[in-house]
């Protein structure tokens, strides 16, 4: 039985958005009931943005996840503004090009993905959600790789399709990374 | 001998690259190495020699980064 | 050894606020100009700032005069509100093209055919920044934004208004020009109108209007220096700077 | 000081100025176009401002201006012309600033009559604008009413940084009535309005008027700030007059012009050897609740009356919370009760022949 | 049908689709601008009308044009852009028109914020502008409700004659969740419009559609047959939902997304062993007061909980007349209350610590 | 013995209500030049007219088509709902200058932008008639109105605006012409305005706007006659009559 | 002590709202109670309007008349829609210059003032209302003609000064008519 | 012989006598001897005679009183 609740933060940008999406997109696919919403900061442009993914086998209440399962933090001020609320025993998911150095509590399971790096290395900096968003699917193994390139193959048409390769390339590497 | 200088307040910058374009002499590029506080990649300067002061940088900045010094020479 | 002496820092005008436009957005440039102009003319300490609803709504807090934050489309009539019980206050109100062109079309002209003097900085980036990109009256011909994704289509969209043309037709307005920040030299003629507005307040002369022709790299989707290039590619043919009016220059 | 006969939207216009307007901004509709027309000529004697609006969206914007200026500052319309200055109010109101607005009623919905109504109460005391925020809503009968709280209105307005709702129906904006404009009214202990965004920055740091707040902590702080004004206004400044109370067996609750003809009705009544008291809510926004635990073991009914389908019946019951049987009476569209319709009404609730 | 994933406010504007919508008039604002934009694109393929108005003034004129001329018919918003269209929506109602509003409401007043809230409440049920009118207006809680709602919601429209509101919160605009467009509604008994002035008089007399009555009898007879017609909807078409009820020691009353949140908090707090109902409005205009009498036995104590003041507490009071105590909890500015807030506050007033 | 040809009767195009105006007043000679326009073009039956809040409120008891009341200087928005999902009916709004000058100048202007394929029927009284005889935007410097006691003051009230020649240069807009009713010269004149104006419509060519110089007796305190003489005397003068944009023509 | 009600009903134009400002004018100038309330036909121009004059020593509650003491009358229309409010015994004053052959509740005084001819031969039909009320005044004895003519003293200055004189003879034609 | 002739809606007419002014032959005065049922006093011809016919009248009439007729000479 599934059911996860996975808040996913970062700088505008970072595509913290898209990441979210495709988990629920994924879990439609599959007919389990998902949920997304998306939180921006108080400042119009710039600033932090988050989304709050459920994905469960019941019916999802509440949209707001007080206790998630899982953080996905891609820079400072989300950290600090997450951690706290992680479950205990949960999975903290960092993106340590941007985030070094912090404090972690110890009843969590950190993991840490030089995400930006890794991206730079596949060629482009862009992919860094997607080396991250391939970290979260080893660890929690809520879905497989293909199913959610299934997801992007069908997003991605036309002159976006040569963008697939790479973002498989970028799951692969973030596998990699926490495996 | 340097015209003039510019002084960068680098947390201000928001690393778009305009000023850039408008430098006479060329000398402006943002620097890949590091990121401000707001998470911006900041203006620098690569040969402060050849700054002529001329202010365009900063009358084309949206975020009055930039400050410019020229240096006047003294009658004497 | 040599003096120093500053050709360039920032305004007095200006709070130490950062500005909450997107990099390379020239809404930063003409708060800067508006800023400049005030305090060389010395009239920052009784000047009353109108911020209207758009990108700029929250810039209140960059310029470092009194500020009235206004509803979407009405700052002229905030300002004849206020003008009207402090005639000698300076009064300037910032608008986008969507506030000051589609829902506020209304207080702009009647604030003109009064002849209130106050000044108006309307800032035409095509466009509805704040809200995302969707179509304003200024949206070019075939442009496309996130209400006109084929394009804006003349057919049943209608064709943009040209604001400062308009205005200049209103018997009541007194000097009303179009003006660019695209390149530095541009940047002082824009100051120079901005100024002249001021003074013409200043001396109740009536009223002024400056269009500012800006950019929206994010909702344009480009680079900030190629949405100044594409601005001066297709927006400034369609829109032609220049001196629309000056009743003090007998300009009608 | 001699009573000076003057047409209702004439007298309320005097007052205002009375009470030191700076400015009128308004928009014509009917039926209070004379309170403009008196003041575009009176105004600018007094080297104050008036100006005809080009629309009632425009007046109450210009009203948001001056009022942030820190001026005294009014406006008024009817009906429709009120429903298209919620998006005004709501900002002056967020903004914390002091305005008047007065509202002479016409029947409604939409374009609907110019005739006398009242069916602006829901309106005006549930704010037709977004948000949680409230008017302070007064109500008058009569024109030396009306005069007297629109005198202390801006005092009130100044008071609580609020806009306040002079409501009447169009009956009191055309009638004539003697009224004494020197009459004391209550001055409340103001504060200079240093917050004003008054273009006199000189020695002081500079002031913004605003009401967007993008932080949701800082708007549920400011939500806050004006619910407790909002609760001063319930605990402390609710206004209503109890009438003929003592031994009532029934009790009519109207405002307004209503009231004003309940009065009559209950003479009526009293030939007719029935005791009808009448509570009348001044301000009708704060709702005079603790009018409702003053009423005596005698009442069995209360009947509310008004010139529109019920609107303050809820209010009403509310605070009489089930303890008695609240019935209603009410005429639509423009017509206004005759006191012999009213009385009748009691009667039969009191024969018990009221279904 | 598989079922879709999207986003709330593109769910919305598909659901109109489906229901045949044939003119979208609307002005951006966030949180709402999906909606327009997803139509923007859409209609014109399907061959009907969008037109991104001038204003929200503009729109909801619009709306009161196609509508008058029979075509199905909707606008979306959010409040202070709502608080724009008051004096059309009277119009709408007064003309007895069909049609179908989106409010996506933020923070107010004023500009307030661009995050969730439910501060409209009284805007929408009260109705913001003048004269005696209601919207009959819906409240959903995730897609698929907000979907079939609005797809049933242009024949309840059609039915009365009357514009119809659905009120959600920008959560539910934002976010995103699996829907099946093609799910059965109910289909209302429709008759012609025949009443429509739709420039095809050839085979029939000339219609009108106004609100004007300027013979106060005439005006009298208007608003006493548009009460009919809100009657109907009290009586015989209030919708809610009544949530584990059973043994149920207090009950929440709770729409939209706080009812959502308010079922995790019953799972919450069945875990700590208290049995906790809700009452989950879906009409909030007619509010559902039948819902309060099925409340069973064992309920002690009511608790409201909103993303506003408290504006529904009211609606709840008159009906509970007295009979429970009617507690509150509440979140504003733009905050969404977490299930734990909600429970947490339950568990003080069963424990007896609530003040 | 001589056969009998009717010249002139009541046209079909308006019903038996008698109309509410004041006696003498020109708003009825323009309905009965929209009504003959709508029979003698054989466009009745598929017309809907839009009256809008002035003296004209109540004229949709006074035409035979369907028509629709619209809200105080809406019409222009009214017309362009129904007009975009009723494309071959020919929409007209009737408006007076309180109504389109004032409250309503942004959607007229907007209707314009977008081209709508309607007609505005504008009648220009220089006052607010319905009201009792306040300042409106056409109003003439120096006259007496109830808001304007001492006659309008240019310099806190403004100047008037001139609708045809603003309208005029709004891109979208096809036809624009402003005409007068004072006598059967330019009764005919006007007609023949009024009847392009539908044609266009008809055709499909866009937006047409005919502004008619009009009187007001009662609120100008003056005889019927005499009324029309000061307008021809004072209005005319201000807002000249003629052709101000005319596309099909390559007028603009 | 003065309770006296009238309702005065006419063409618009016919001048009947001036006839009952007169009255309130004149018990303000003697500091006694009053009320006057106009009403409007449905008819935008033209049609027929009223208003109600309240005169009493005591406060004056409601505004509107349900039985009137006295009616004036200066239309058709007008006469069938106050004649069945006028009290028992009260004063029903008829302007027969225009309301001629009518049925006339038995239990009521009627008088009749051709007062459209009167005021012509005066030489003014406008002033065919002076007429009336100076029947009004003769009949009621509420104030005297001096009393109203103070009035219209204060009311006409300058250019209107002129109007006075005939107003004057137009009430006193009046007393006449019905004395 | 007249070359035409008017007919009257006399409860339509309100007496405004603007027709008046536009009668090229001078025919139209207001009859004062009378009202109509609405209370106004209604329009008349003096001469009918001289009526050409020409229309002026009914085209100015705001209330669409007038009707115009033409005699036509029969071509014989
Ligand atoms: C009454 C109302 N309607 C709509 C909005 C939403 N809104 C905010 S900004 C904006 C448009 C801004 O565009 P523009 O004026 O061009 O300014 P820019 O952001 O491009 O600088 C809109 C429609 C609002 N806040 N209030
Ligand atoms: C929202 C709103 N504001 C104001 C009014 C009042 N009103 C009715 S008619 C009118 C002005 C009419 O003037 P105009 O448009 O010039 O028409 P005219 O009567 O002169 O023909 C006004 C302000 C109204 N009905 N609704
Ligand atoms: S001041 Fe002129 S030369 Fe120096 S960096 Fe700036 S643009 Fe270049
Ligand atoms: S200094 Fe200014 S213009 Fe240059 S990159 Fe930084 S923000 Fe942009
Ligand atoms: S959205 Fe566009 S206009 Fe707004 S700040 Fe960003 S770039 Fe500038
Ligand atoms: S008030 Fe003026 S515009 Fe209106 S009907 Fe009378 S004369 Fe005509
Ligand atoms: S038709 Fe001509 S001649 Fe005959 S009455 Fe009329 S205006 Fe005079
Ligand atoms: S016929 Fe027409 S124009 Fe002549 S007086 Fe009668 S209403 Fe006036
Ligand atoms: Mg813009
Ligand atoms: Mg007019």
């Amino acid at each position: 039985m599934i059911n996860e609740k996975t808040i996913i933060a970062g700088f505008g940008g970072q595509g913290v958005m898209l990441m979210g999406q495709l988990l629920s997109f994924a879990a439609t696919e599959k007919d389990i009931n998902t949920l997304w919403f998306p939180s921006y900061g108080p400042e119009t442009r710039g600033g932090t943005a988050n989304c709050s993914v459920t994905i469960s086998d019941e019916h999802v209440n509440s949209p707001v996840i007080s206790t998630p399962d899982t953080i996905i933090i891609m820079n400072k001020p989300s950290l600090a503004k997450f951690q706290p609320k992680l479950k205990v025993n949960g999975i903290c998911l960092v993106n340590s090009s941007l985030v070094k150095d912090e404090e972690y509590r110890d009843d969590i399971r950190v993991y840490e993905v030089d995400a930006n790096n890794i991206a730079k290395e596949l060629g482009n900096l862009k992919v860094a959600n997607m080396v991250m968003l391939g970290a979260y699917l080893a660890l929690t193994k809520v879905f497989t790789e293909d199913e959610v390139l299934g997801i992007l193959k069908k997003k991605f048409t036309g002159s976006k399709a040569k963008l697939i390769e790479i973002n498989k390339y970028a799951l692969e590497a973030g596998r990699k990374a926490v495996l | 001998m340097a015209k003039g200088r510019i002084i960068i307040d680098i947390d201000r910058c928001k690393g778009c690259a305009l000023c850039i374009s408008y430098c006479p002499v060329n000398i402006l590029e943002l620097d890949l190495t590091t990121t401000n506080e707001r998470g911006y990649t900041p203006l620098m300067t690569n040969d402060k020699e050849k700054c002529i002061g001329c202010g365009f940088c900063a009358i084309m900045c949206p975020d009055s980064v930039i400050t410019v010094e020229k240096f006047i020479k003294e009658a004497k | 050894m040599s003096n120093v002496k500053t050709v360039y820092k920032k305004s007095e005008g200006l709070s130490d606020f950062h500005l909450s436009y997107c990099p390379g957005c020239t809404h930063g440039v003409i708060h800067k100009l508006v800023a400049e102009s005030l305090v060389e003319l010395d009239l920052l300490d009784r000047t009353i700032g109108i911020s209207s609803v758009g990108c700029s709504a929250l810039n209140y807090d960059f310029f470092s005069c009194d500020m009235q934050q206004a509803a979407h489309g009405r700052a002229p009539a905030v300002a004849t509100g206020i003008k009207r019980v402090k005639k000698d206050a300076i009064i300037f109100t910032y608008q986008g093209d969507g506030d000051l062109a589609s829902i506020g079309i209304a207080e702009a002209i009647h604030a003109a055919a009064r002849g209130e003097n106050i000044t108006i900085v309307f800032v035409n980036n095509a466009i509805y920044g704040m809200t995302g990109g969707q179509m304003a009256p200024t949206t070019l011909p075939g442009q496309i934004t996130t209400t006109s994704q084929n394009g804006r289509d003349p057919e049943t969209q209608g064709l943009p208004l040209k604001i400062s043309e308009l205005m200049a037709t209103i018997p009541g307005a007194t000097y009303v020009e179009r003006v660019s920040v695209h390149d530095p030299k541009h940047v002082f003629k824009a100051k120079k109108a901005l100024k002249k507005a001021f003074e013409i307040q200043r001396d109740k002369k009536g009223f002024s209007l400056i269009e500012f022709i800006s950019t929206c790299p994010v909702n344009w989707g480009m680079t900030p220096k190629g949405a100044v290039d594409w601005a001066v590619d297709n927006l400034i043919p369609y829109y032609p700077l220049g001196v629309y009016k000056d009743k003090t220059e007998g300009i009608e | 000081m001699a009573k000076v006969l003057m047409k209702g939207n004439e007298a309320m216009a005097l007052a205002a100025i009375k009470a030191g307007l700076d400015a009128f901004y308004g928009y014509p509709i009917t039926p209070q176009n004379e309170l403009p027309e008196y003041l575009s000529k009176q105004m600018p004697l007094h080297g104050r401002a008036f100006v005809q609006a080009e629309s009632e969206v425009a007046a109450i914007n210009m009203v948001y201006g001056a009022a942030g200026a820190g001026a005294r500052v009014m406006t008024s319309s009817s009906s429709p012309g009120i429903a298209l200055k919620q998006e005004g109010l709501t900002y002056i109101a967020g903004a914390e600033l002091p305005a008047v607005i007065i509202n002479v009623m016409r029947g409604g919905p939409g374009l609907g009559g110019i005739q006398p109504s009242q069916a602006d109460y829901k309106q005006i005391t549930r704010g037709g604008g977004n948000g949680d925020y409230y008017l302070y809503s007064l109500a008058p009968e009569s024109l030396q009413e009306a005069v007297d709280l629109i005198k202390e209105s801006f005092d009130i307005a100044d008071y609580f940084r609020n806009p306040v709702m002079i409501a009447v129906d169009g009956l009191i904006g055309q009638m004539m009535e003697p009224v004494d404009f020197e009459r004391e009214v209550p001055k409340w202990d103001l504060k200079p309005k240093t917050w004003a965004a008054d273009g006199n920055r000189k020695n002081r740091k500079k002031n913004i008027i605003n009401s967007l707040y993008l932080d949701p902590n800082d708007l549920e702080n400011h939500n806050l700030k004006l619910k407790a004004k909002y609760d001063e206004m319930r605990d402390k400044h609710q206004r209503y007059e109890m009438i003929n109370m003592e031994n009532a067996e029934i009790v009519i609750v109207a405002f307004g012009s209503t009231s004003r003809i309940s009065r009559t009705a209950i003479e009526l009544l009293k030939e007719e050897g029935i005791n009808c008291g009448i509570i009348r809510p001044i301000t009708i926004y704060p709702f005079p609740q603790n009018a409702f635990n003053e009423i005596p073991e005698s009442v069995k009914n209360i009947l509310v009356v008004e010139m529109n389908l019920g609107q303050m019946v809820d209010d009403v019951k509310l605070h009489v919370q089930g303890r008695l049987p609240v019935h209603f009476y009410g005429r639509v569209g423009g017509i206004v009760p005759e006191a012999e319709e009213i009385s009748d009404q009691v009667k039969k609730i009191v024969g018990g022949t009221y279904e």
